[in-house]
């Protein structure tokens, strides 16, 4: 208990006030869904760095059952054309790719789907693997242009120079004091590189600060947080 | 008004005369130019005493050019950006730069402290462990305030340092420490080869003393042969090169720590940019060209403003283009040494002579000098110097004995030069002694690291040339690059020659470690006191402890206290070197974890909505929880917490519950691994149920506990508390991996994933039905206590468990946490009707205490299954984490501290956590510690205080009448011991 | 030879020409009735105990390096008796009274400075845990007191409390706690000591252990010769694993490396000890001036006395979390020493299977402050069979009986403690 | 410190944590393995006291638990690769020099 109070009041539990449910709360309502970073794009002036967040990513993360590793590269060769690349790298196929974050486990991005991604591929690896949902438990940010190494260099404590982290490489690693798993996307059009960094959502505002503050150099400017707010409100169906 | 610079040479120099830079010292305003120190530009003013020594507060100048100056501290800058104890030589100027000497008052020309000169005989190493001792009591009142008074340089502001600091990483094939010859050329060698190479310079300036020397490279002069190699190294893409930028240690696996000056040379940081960076290198290889420190002599009144070390006086001509003195005398042991005359006398100084210890030498040196006029004074000393703050004259011993007056104003000397070579002791390898040159130079070496030049004892500029070139191509080749190194650049092999001149016990005032005014009586006291180890001679006087770290006295001293023991030098030692080699800002090794972002903060998918409703925030952990949300007319957070608890047990509240661990545990043996990490069973839990659950450590006390639920048959989804959530996530992962590598299952934090509130009281149902209509049966039927159920609802998955922590009727809903603003706000909107609140941790808290459910302030790491009146939960039919060691005698003992209730005699009484209980009428003592408040709070629903406590065979006493008191906050409650349980014991609404 | 401001003066008039060591760097003879093992703090403790009280002076302090080279002379001088637990409490409150009087007792002035320890809380629950632990020192005895946020800020107004990511809620004080000179403690041992009798052998490694047919100790082997005692006492912490190896014996330890920093001397600044609640951070303020901090052990088993810059980096960040004007004050040294980390985080003096042989281990963190009441209990163990009560719960085999003393509650991981 | 992690590759100090000796891990149980374990259907009894009883075996094992070799010199120790794959790794390291020699998931080399 906090410290300093006077002996509790006499008030009531004023808010009790039954009546009849409210039309607003029906149950066919849909629910609109708010991205981890808030949907959050910018840029610094001179385009040195251009930050995105990709939405609507189906998220999982997929770990072999034990034993099951080849069964499991072998189905997704299979039915999605993936060849599944062993270590901390990238297969990509279509608008699936698999990020090697562990030994016999990967984190499953999808290029839509948000959570009934992980349905459809935890039905494709019936058997062979657990997938877990994550759609909802990463916000991931697209990090682009000539500045991007030099920002993330003040915080993420692995070598991204393209020599030692080539195309298709990932990590899980740390920004700072957060936790990240980072791949190296397809470059942009410009040729100018890409990295996708993955965050736990709860940890995006603190992230976000770290972005921000480490780029700030570049002109990324801070601007009030463009983190939850009234976007989520119920809405019925259109 | 500016003071002219009236030490400023005309021409020589890399100063940029075009660029007139104004600042002040102790107020007044002065003028130097882009490229000088606040030294060089102090001197080009004529400014001599700079300082004031620790101790006897001693008039003190420049002695340096460089960062081990002893001497020349001052408080840089103003206000809050105050910058205590900065070298003068190392502070690079800017326009509007201000500092101020330290430790003086209350002026620098006039210092009441000098008083303390006068005591010198008193106050001599270690005199404070003799004396203060008596009378008890005034060592903290009277000897110790004086003595912290006295002591100390410069003052902190004692204000929030408004710059910024971050980190940054950096890999490498080779780094390179020191942009010298060597270093140029070994950065040179690989970076044509291919390498990745970083060159790291803590000068603004690269090129180190090819910047201070008037020597010749490949035919050019030295600078300017150093500018078109800098020039080369920007072109080649491998390589980065780093001024300001200091590698103060070496650390395990090739990585090295560095600080960057990123603005330390402007008035404040540009924005968006900190005041300086920590770097962390990894460096494959590394290349140690660090240089060398000149030694000063030891003779009396060495410490006078315009004495200053040879090199320096260089340093001050040739690069910076100031003239220290006018009239000068050289006191030399080198060869080196002489450079001094010539340069000085170069650019229009008067020598008046050269005194070189050594009976013989070189002629050419003397043919030379006696050509300028100076008197030459071989095997000669300096017996004494003179001015009150400044130098105005030195008396010289010639080999005779004979002794002179000369009227001098600067006094320049040359002991030889100590290899800058702290950064190869770092991980512990030991200097090896050089007869050669009478130094130190590197023994062992970190795995990786090469060392040229002068930090290898190298002193010519040639050999220094040859050994950085050959040091980075060797880099290059060992981590397979073969390109083609180009050659070694060229230079004259000219010899430093020297002899050693140690400090020798009897000279009086004659210091060794200028800072802390240690003398040459200090050391002999030292060892005359059996302070004989050089770790020992350092504790005792100091020497070294300041915070030019030693790098000019230590060697002095331990050759003086060689000399007392008999011994040779390398068999006395050296102290070790340990990181940082400079002093580095607190402020840059913290960078951008400080203030609000010392730690990261997790909000939860529920923060806004939160915030939106008037909460107030508490951290748990890194989580921000809602702690209440106050109501307009309340008195204080009691009065909303009531509100809030009674809202729970009279109608329905929801809670955001996000923030509990959420364990997603899969694969055949799923259900067995959960037995083995729990200690009841949970393979025979049926799929759509939950179960309460306990962990152990492996010694047998309480982890943690929660609840799974089983959503399929090889499909469990684990609970842990907020605090635990990380610790339990380890804990399982290390059973799976390294305990049990055969079993078939798989982990996966989802604590993410989902955003989960609870929804408790009589009401809950009701709401639920009115949210989730048709798309799911809450019936106590379809979903009874501890039932788990998962549904689509409103297009997301719904995960629906009925549990209770408030011992209401009680479900916690779980949507993915993209959509659990949308929930909150949509369990608001469905159950206002019903008078729905929101309620924080603190209604939470009471909630539980109330219904005895133990948290983290009872799950404290010290009590077992047993204390707190889970231990039927431990199954005797399998085993599993901590059931062996639960077993041990201290663990089972009927006396220990178990779980009980308390409640006030008083029913107005109050209770407090931490309190201690103590039978009616026994002393205040550990013997009558019965045990303790764990967790007390106001019950709304009994209308008094409660408590949950530990208490000595807690259950046997149910009935007995006891004390809760408080020491501290001076209450004595008299309290009835109780079953833990304050509502609803049978359970009876959680089963409605 | 008395030291006094008298015989200070006397001497300053002879050049301090008359001056003894104040120790005799002894030669190690063939035989003790007891060998006290390591020179630090505990040891030369103990031996100057043994002669003092016990009148045991035929002792010898064996020392591989020069006295005070371990961790007496790499901590951060802080002395305190604010522990919870019972087995604890009492005896660190022993330790306390004993640095109250240290200085008459020694002649010799090891700046004992009781400025006060401040423990800060940042949340309701560690604000009970200190209330509980506050409480524990009353009923033992020891003083402390509750400060509210105001009453803190009040006393250090220079801590961060406008902007923290976790904010001082208050804090538990014990005034009696401070610090003390720690080499000074080393030398004022070694001089009382060596006044009453006791050898002191520098440069002297103990490399074995010698046992009698009946396998009682009968001395140790040396780099200096063979030496024998009927009587061994270990007092090696960060090094206890290996001489108890000698003996045959594995020990609850793990050796962990604890980093500690010193910036630059400034004028006083911080006139108290200061230990931040949501860190490991932990500052207090030299007569010297500089500023002595650090926080927690490196975190993996070690044996070179030496740390890495994660550590370095998150003490500072503590630091700068808890004192904002920090981050213009440099960091001037950092040293590295060994520590003994036991399996509850408290320390073991007691007898071992090994008959006449006796072990002081375990000392984490809390060695220092520890220096006088070790010294005393191991004395009194060593000279008489029995353990001093306040050390009593200090038994060897506490784990297996499962009457571990674990202040943090961490279980048996040495590095949590 | 650097740690060659088998998964990820070499990566700085500061993504590890150190648990504690490989040797004592596990020492405080008894040793089976899932399939011969009796955890299928174990649920704890109605009738069972309050806590376990004293244990016959529970000394032996605590000494496992608790006694460490804390050599100077060549240690295999258990670190986990908290920040990164998270995975355990049994790290074979001179405790004197902190060179590491070896690092194996300790998964696969296992008790």
């Amino acid at each position: 208990m906090p410290e300093a109070a006077s002996m509790p009041g006499t008030s009531r539990p004023g808010t009790s006030r039954p009546g009849t449910p409210s039309p607003g709360a029906a149950a066919e309502a849909s629910l609109r869904p708010v991205p981890a970073f808030g949907g959050l794009a910018a840029s610094s002036p001179d385009g040195r760095l251009v930050v995105r967040e990709r939405e609507g990513l189906g998220l999982a993360t997929v770990t072999a059952r034990r034993g099951r590793g080849g069964d499991l590269a072998e189905v997704l060769r299979a039915s999605r054309g993936l060849v599944l690349r062993p270590g901390p790298t990238v297969s990509r196929a279509g608008d699936l790719a698999l990020v090697g974050t562990g030994p016999e486990t990967w984190f499953a991005v999808g290029a839509g789907g948000g959570w009934r991604f992980s349905r459809a591929l935890a039905a494709t690896l019936a058997g062979l693997a657990a997938v877990a949902d994550q759609s909802s438990g990463y916000g991931v940010l697209r990090l682009s242009g000539p500045a991007v190494r030099a920002v993330l260099a003040k915080g993420v404590p692995v070598d991204l120079h393209p020599s030692a982290f080539a195309a298709g490489d990932a990590a899980v690693t740390l920004a700072g004091h957060v936790g990240i798993v980072l791949w190296r996307a397809e470059d942009r059009a410009d040729g100018e590189e890409a990295f996708d960094v993955a965050v736990f959502r709860s940890y995006a505002e603190s992230f976000r600060h770290w972005l921000f503050a480490s780029a700030a150099e570049f002109g990324l400017a801070d601007g009030p947080a463009p983190g939850p707010g009234t976007a989520g409100a119920v809405s019925r169906p259109a | 008004m500016r003071d002219v610079q009236s030490h400023r040479l005309d021409a020589a120099g890399l100063v940029d005369r075009a660029r007139p830079l104004g600042f002040r010292f102790d107020g007044r305003a002065y003028e130097g130019f882009l490229g000088d120190t606040l030294a060089s530009a102090l001197l080009a003013n004529g400014v001599r005493l700079v300082g004031r020594s620790f101790k006897y507060h001693r008039p003190r100048g420049i002695v340096t050019a460089g960062p081990e100056e002893p001497n020349a501290l001052v408080a840089l800058r103003e206000g809050a950006r105050r910058e205590p104890n900065s070298k003068a030589t190392a502070v690079e100027l800017f326009d509007g730069l201000s500092a101020r000497s330290q430790n003086r008052w209350p002026s620098l020309a006039f210092d009441a402290g000098a008083v303390n000169g006068l005591l010198a005989p008193l106050l001599v190493a270690g005199f404070y462990y003799k004396t203060f001792k008596w009378p008890s009591g005034f060592w903290e009142r009277v000897y110790e305030p004086a003595i912290r008074r006295a002591a100390g340089l410069g003052r902190s502001s004692g204000l929030p340092d408004p710059d910024s600091y971050e980190g940054a990483y950096a890999f490498c094939d080779l780094l390179v420490i020191g942009a010298g010859p060597a270093g140029l050329a070994a950065a040179l060698a690989a970076g044509r080869a291919g390498a990745r190479v970083i060159l790291c310079e803590e000068d603004f300036a690269l090129g180190g003393r090819l910047l201070c020397e008037r020597d010749a490279v490949d035919g050019r002069p030295a600078a300017a042969w150093a500018a078109r190699a800098v020039a080369e190294l920007a072109t080649l893409p491998g390589v980065t090169l780093m001024a300001r930028t200091a590698v103060f240690g070496a650390y395990d696996g090739g990585t090295f720590g560095a600080v960057e000056k990123v603005s330390d040379h402007l008035a404040v940081p540009d924005p968006g940019r900190p005041r300086q960076r920590l770097w962390r290198i990894a460096a494959r290889r590394s290349v140690l060209a660090a240089g060398a420190i000149e030694r000063p002599l030891v003779f009396p009144g060495n410490d006078r403003p315009g004495v200053m070390m040879a090199a320096a006086s260089r340093s001050y001509v040739n690069r910076f283009g100031v003239l220290p003195g006018r009239r000068v005398a050289v006191l030399t042991a080198t060869d080196d040494g002489w450079r001094a005359a010539f340069d000085l006398a170069e650019r229009g100084a008067r020598i008046e002579a050269v005194i070189d210890p050594r009976p013989a030498g070189p002629p050419a040196l003397e043919e030379r000098a006696r050509r300028l006029g100076a008197r030459l004074l071989r095997g000669g000393r300096v017996a004494g110097t003179h001015g009150r703050l400044g130098l105005t004259g030195v008396t010289v011993a010639a080999a005779g004995g004979r002794t002179e007056r000369l009227p001098v104003d600067l006094l320049v000397m040359s002991g030889g030069y100590n290899p800058n070579l702290a950064l190869t002791t770092h991980l512990g390898a030991r200097p090896a002694w050089s007869e050669e040159i009478a130094a130190f130079v590197p023994g062992g070496l970190p795995p990786g690291m090469s060392v040229a030049g002068a930090a290898r004892g190298t002193l010519s500029l040639g050999a220094a040339l040859r050994e950085g070139h050959a040091a980075g191509r060797e880099a290059a080749e060992a981590c397979g690059l073969g390109g083609c190194a180009g050659e070694a650049p060229r230079a004259d092999d000219e010899a430093a020659g020297l002899a050693a001149s140690w400090p020798v016990a009897g000279a009086r005032k004659a210091f060794v470690d200028f800072q802390h005014d240690v003398t040459v009586a200090d050391v002999a006291l030292a060892h005359r006191e059996g302070f004989r180890s050089v770790e020992l001679l350092k504790r005792y006087t100091t020497l070294g402890m300041a915070t030019d770290q030693g790098k000019l006295s230590n060697l002095n001293g331990h050759a003086l206290m060689a000399g007392l023991l008999g011994r040779p030098i390398p068999e006395v030692g050296t102290t070790a070197a340990r990181a940082p080699t400079v002093p580095v800002a607190i402020g840059a090794l913290a960078g951008h974890a400080r203030g609000r972002h010392f730690k990261p903060t997790r909000l939860t998918a529920g923060h806004a909505l939160a915030a939106e409703r008037g909460a107030t925030f508490v951290e748990a952990g890194q989580w921000l929880r809602p702690q209440w949300f106050a109501a307009p007319g309340e008195a204080d957070w009691l009065a909303t917490v009531t509100r809030e608890v009674r809202a729970v047990r009279e109608a329905v509240g929801i809670c955001d519950v996000s923030t509990l661990g959420k364990i997603d545990v899969q694969g055949p043996d799923a259900g067995a691994f959960l037995d083995r990490v729990y200690v009841n069973g949970f393979s025979g839990l049926p799929v759509g149920r939950a179960r309460y659950g306990v962990m152990l450590r492996e010694d047998g006390f309480v982890l943690d506990d929660g609840t799974a639920a089983r959503l399929a048959p090889d499909h469990f989804v684990v609970s842990t508390t907020t605090a635990n959530a990380a610790r339990v996530m380890k804990h399982l992962t290390y059973c799976a991996q390294v305990l049990w590598p055969e079993a078939d299952v798989q982990l996966a934090s989802v604590t993410e994933a989902w955003a989960q509130y609870a929804v408790a009281g009589p009401r809950a149902r009701r709401l639920l039905e009115a949210l989730l209509g048709a798309a799911a049966d809450v019936s106590d039927a379809a979903l009874p206590f501890m039932g788990a159920r998962e549904f689509e609802w409103a297009g997301v998955p719904v995960r629906l468990f009925r549990l209770s922590f408030s011992g209401e009727l009680a479900y916690e809903i779980a949507v993915p946490a993209a959509y659990g603003d949308a929930l909150g706000r949509a369990l608001l909107a469905a159950g206002a009707f019903l008078g729905v609140a929101p309620y924080g941790s603190e209604a939470l808290g009471v909630l539980r205490i109330e219904k005895g459910h133990v948290a983290g302030n009872e799950i404290s790491g010290t009590t077992t299954a047993g204390d707190l009146g889970l231990g039927r939960l431990m199954s005797r039919k399998k085993d599993f984490v901590g059931r062996a060691l639960a077993g041990r005698p201290g663990l089972v003992d009927p006396d220990r501290l178990r779980l009980v209730g308390l409640r006030p005699l008083d029913p107005a009484g109050r209770l407090s956590g931490g309190a201690h209980l103590l039978a009616p009428g026994a002393a205040a003592t550990t013997a009558n510690d019965l045990g303790y408040v764990t967790s007390a709070a106001f019950s709304p629903s009994l209308g008094r205080w409660i408590a949950l406590a530990l208490l000595r065979r807690g259950p046997e006493r149910i009935g007995e009448h006891l004390r809760a008191v408080d020491l501290l906050r001076g209450t004595d409650v008299p309290v009835e011991v109780c079953p833990p349980v304050f509502v609803d014991p049978e359970g009876v609404r959680l089963h409605a | 030879m008395r030291y006094s401001l008298l015989s200070l003066a006397a001497n300053a008039l002879r050049g301090h020409a008359g001056w003894r060591p104040a120790w005799r760097d002894a030669a190690p003879k063939a035989a003790y009735d007891a060998v006290v093992v390591g020179g630090g703090g505990h040891g030369l403790a103990t031996a100057y105990y043994l002669a003092r009280n016990h009148g045991l002076a035929d002792v010898a302090v064996l020392e591989k390096g020069w006295i005070g080279s371990g961790n007496a002379g790499r901590n951060t001088t802080i002395i305190r008796s604010n522990y919870l637990l019972p087995g604890n409490s009492a005896f660190y409150e022993l330790s306390m009274r004993l640095w109250e009087g240290l200085e008459a007792d020694l002649n010799y002035n090891a700046m004992v400075s009781q400025r006060g320890v401040l423990n800060l809380f940042h949340s309701d629950a560690q604000r009970d845990a200190a209330v509980r632990r506050g409480n524990a020192m009353r009923l033992e005895g020891i003083d402390a007191e509750l400060l509210s946020a105001d009453e803190v800020r009040r006393a250090l107004p220079f801590l961060n409390f406008d902007d923290a990511r976790f904010p001082i809620r208050g804090g538990l004080r014990q005034r009696r706690g401070g610090t003390a000179r720690h080499d000074a403690v080393v030398w004022g041992y070694a001089r009382a000591a060596s006044e009453r009798g006791v050898d002191i052998v520098q440069n002297c490694e103990v490399t074995g252990i010698l046992r009698d047919p009946a396998g009682a100790v009968a001395g140790v082997e040396t780099s200096r010769g063979t030496i024998r005692a009927g009587k061994v006492g270990v007092a090696v912490a960060g090094h206890s694993s290996r001489v108890a190896a000698m003996a045959g014996l594995r020990l609850p330890i793990e050796s962990h490396v604890l980093q500690a920093f010193v910036s630059e001397a400034i004028k006083p600044l911080l006139d108290t000890v200061v230990t931040f609640g949501a860190g490991h951070f932990y500052i207090s303020q030299s007569d010297k001036g500089g500023l002595v901090f650090g926080g927690d052990i490196d975190g993996y088993n070690s044996y070179a006395q030496r740390g890495n810059l994660p550590t370095v980096e998150d003490v500072c960040e503590g630091g700068m979390a808890l004192m904002p004007a920090l981050g213009r004050v440099r960091v001037l040294r950092s040293w590295g020493g060994i520590m003994d980390m036991s399996m509850d985080g408290s320390p073991i003096i007691d007898a071992t299977p090994v008959p006449g042989l006796f072990l002081n281990a375990g000392w984490c963190y809390g060695g220092f402050k520890a220096t006088p009441a070790s010294g005393h209990c191991f004395a009194r163990l060593i000279a008489t069979g029995t353990p001093e009560p306040a050390a009593a719960a200090y038994r060897l085999d506490r784990f297996l009986r499962g009457a571990t003393i674990d202040e943090k509650g961490q279980g048996a991981q040495a590095n949590l403690h | 410190m650097r740690i060659a992690c088998p998964f990820c590759g070499s990566r700085d100090l500061r993504e590890f944590s150190f648990l504690g000796d490989a040797g004592a891990a596990g020492a405080g149980l008894p040793g089976a393995g899932p399939g011969a374990g009796p955890g299928a259907g174990a649920e704890a009894g109605a009738d069972a006291g309050p806590g376990a009883g004293p244990d016959a075996d529970a000394g032996a094992r605590a000494e496992a638990v608790y006694l460490r070799d804390n050599p100077a010199g060549r240690h295999r120790g258990l670190w986990y690769h908290e920040a990164g794959c998270r995975s355990w790794l049994a790290v074979t390291r001179d405790t004197r020099t902190h060179a590491i020699f070896a690092v194996e998931l300790a998964r696969e080399g296992a008790r």
